[in-house]
């Protein structure tokens, strides 16, 4: 059961990466990355379950602090008005 | 019974997800993706957590489950630290929100 | 279902890694990065080693994505400035 | 400093520590350690202020917050799987009436999380917000969260 539901996440994701890379805006890219950031936990503690490895929380715990880094230097460090946004 | 519910738990997470995704790519600007990102997305992994904490439960005990529930306000306070950051960036920056009848 | 996963994961790690190297846009290129790393993790994390996937999580994905795309801002601003 | 609130740290501390380790003791020497750093670091980085949050506000607010995060969740899901895509974003300035600091940031980021709305802006007092849907009774609700968090802090709204 969890493994089946972390499935359908990953299927999520990829497809959600498939379409956001023909976008034209580095943001949108930017917000599938984060996308990464939330669902990558929850597979994570899916896994976690199916695969009967506690140790995997640890990881979740970890991506769900490390995603808002990479967001926040994104915002206000990395995105210009020069980086081909409308 | 509490298969079940932890079960279910698990499908409605997983149709939030699902739904947070479709937004984030039918939605028309970043601000309104920033919508589908933050809420959807959050009350999916909250769906989820809570399933495998009730799973959790009764294999590894409370402390196992109540750890699980940790990530989630983390998750949170990560997800609404993010999308103010990058809502404001935009703004500072002029990108102009979508409006009913843009192309 | 696992093997399902498995190959979903695989293909879409080396999609990643693809478009890491080919984009020409160094911006997106970083993006695809980071996204390449999230995947290593959940890589890592099928591969029972949770010890790899915390390093490649913390290291990888978070703190080089920040790093890189610091870079970016730095080397953007000091092009527009004409420096 | 009063004893009773290094006390409440050291506990809630502790309490992280057992949930960290999924219950297991067999490393509660470390543990204890890291509660003693985690409660000095605490008490140096955020020394405890006049006014303290309540326990009654404090589960009123989580409360009210949980149930408007499945509303907006919930809305959000609806208008994005819609076939035809119907939306009609607006901006809104809202004046705030909570003091600067805490209170106003904990708004802030609440209103990210809640039906409709993403934060834009704070300059002074005055909150820029993202609109999902004009048709959604936005100030409504904004409001009834400033109330919430007055209380919490208990200061006038």
């Amino acid at each position: 059961m969890s493994l089946g539901i972390a499935l359908f996440l990953l299927a999520n994701l990829v497809a959600a990466l498939v379409a956001a890379a023909r976008r034209p805006t580095p943001a949108d890219l930017m917000l599938t990355a984060l996308l990464f950031g939330s669902t990558g936990v929850g597979v994570l503690v899916l896994l976690a379950r199916a695969m009967q490895l506690p140790a995997l929380v640890d990881v979740a715990l970890t991506l769900a602090l490390l995603a808002a880094i990479t967001g926040i230097a994104f915002a206000r460090r990395a995105w210009h008005a020069g980086s081909r946004d409308e | 019974m509490s298969e079940f519910t932890s079960n279910s738990l698990l499908v409605v997470g997983a149709f939030f997800y699902f739904a947070g995704t479709v937004g984030l790519l039918r939605f028309p600007d970043v601000y309104t993706r920033l919508h589908a990102l933050a809420k959807a997305d959050n009350l999916g992994l909250g769906c989820v957590l809570a399933g495998l904490a009730l799973q959790a439960l009764e294999t590894d005990g409370l402390a196992a489950a109540l750890k699980l529930l940790l990530i989630w306000p983390l998750a949170l306070a990560a997800s609404a630290a993010v999308s103010y950051a990058i809502a404001q960036r935009a703004a500072a920056l002029g990108v102009r929100p979508w409006q009913k009848g843009d192309e | 279902m696992s093997l399902a996963f498995d190959l979903l994961l695989a293909v879409a790690l080396l999609w990643g890694a693809w478009r890491t190297l080919a984009t020409p846009d160094i911006f997106r290129a970083v993006i695809h990065f980071i996204v390449f790393g999230l995947l290593l993790t959940l890589a890592w994390a099928r591969l029972a080693a949770p010890d790899v996937a915390l390093a490649e999580a913390a290291i990888g994905a978070g703190l080089t994505g920040a790093l890189l795309l610091d870079a970016i801002g730095a080397l953007r601003g000091r092009g527009r400035d004409g420096a | 400093m009063k004893p009773l609130t290094v006390f409440w740290r050291g506990v809630s501390f502790a309490l992280l520590w057992w949930v960290l380790a999924e219950g297991r003791m067999d490393g509660w020497w470390v543990g204890l350690c890291g509660v003693a750093a985690a409660t000095w670091a605490s008490l140096r980085l955020s020394p405890p202020r006049a006014g303290r949050l309540r326990a009654v506000p404090l589960l009123r607010f989580l409360a009210f917050f949980l149930w408007n995060s499945v509303r907006g969740g919930w809305q959000v899901a609806r208008l994005a799987l819609r076939p035809r895509l119907d939306l009609a974003p607006t901006t809104l300035d809202l004046a705030v009436m909570l003091p600067a600091g805490g209170a106003r940031q904990l708004m802030l980021n609440t209103l990210s999380l809640m039906p409709g709305t993403v934060g834009v802006g704070l300059d002074d007092a005055t909150l820029r917000l993202h609109v999902l849907d004009s048709r959604l009774p936005v100030a409504r609700e904004a409001r009834a969260l400033e109330a919430h968090i007055a209380r919490l802090f208990e200061v006038a709204p």
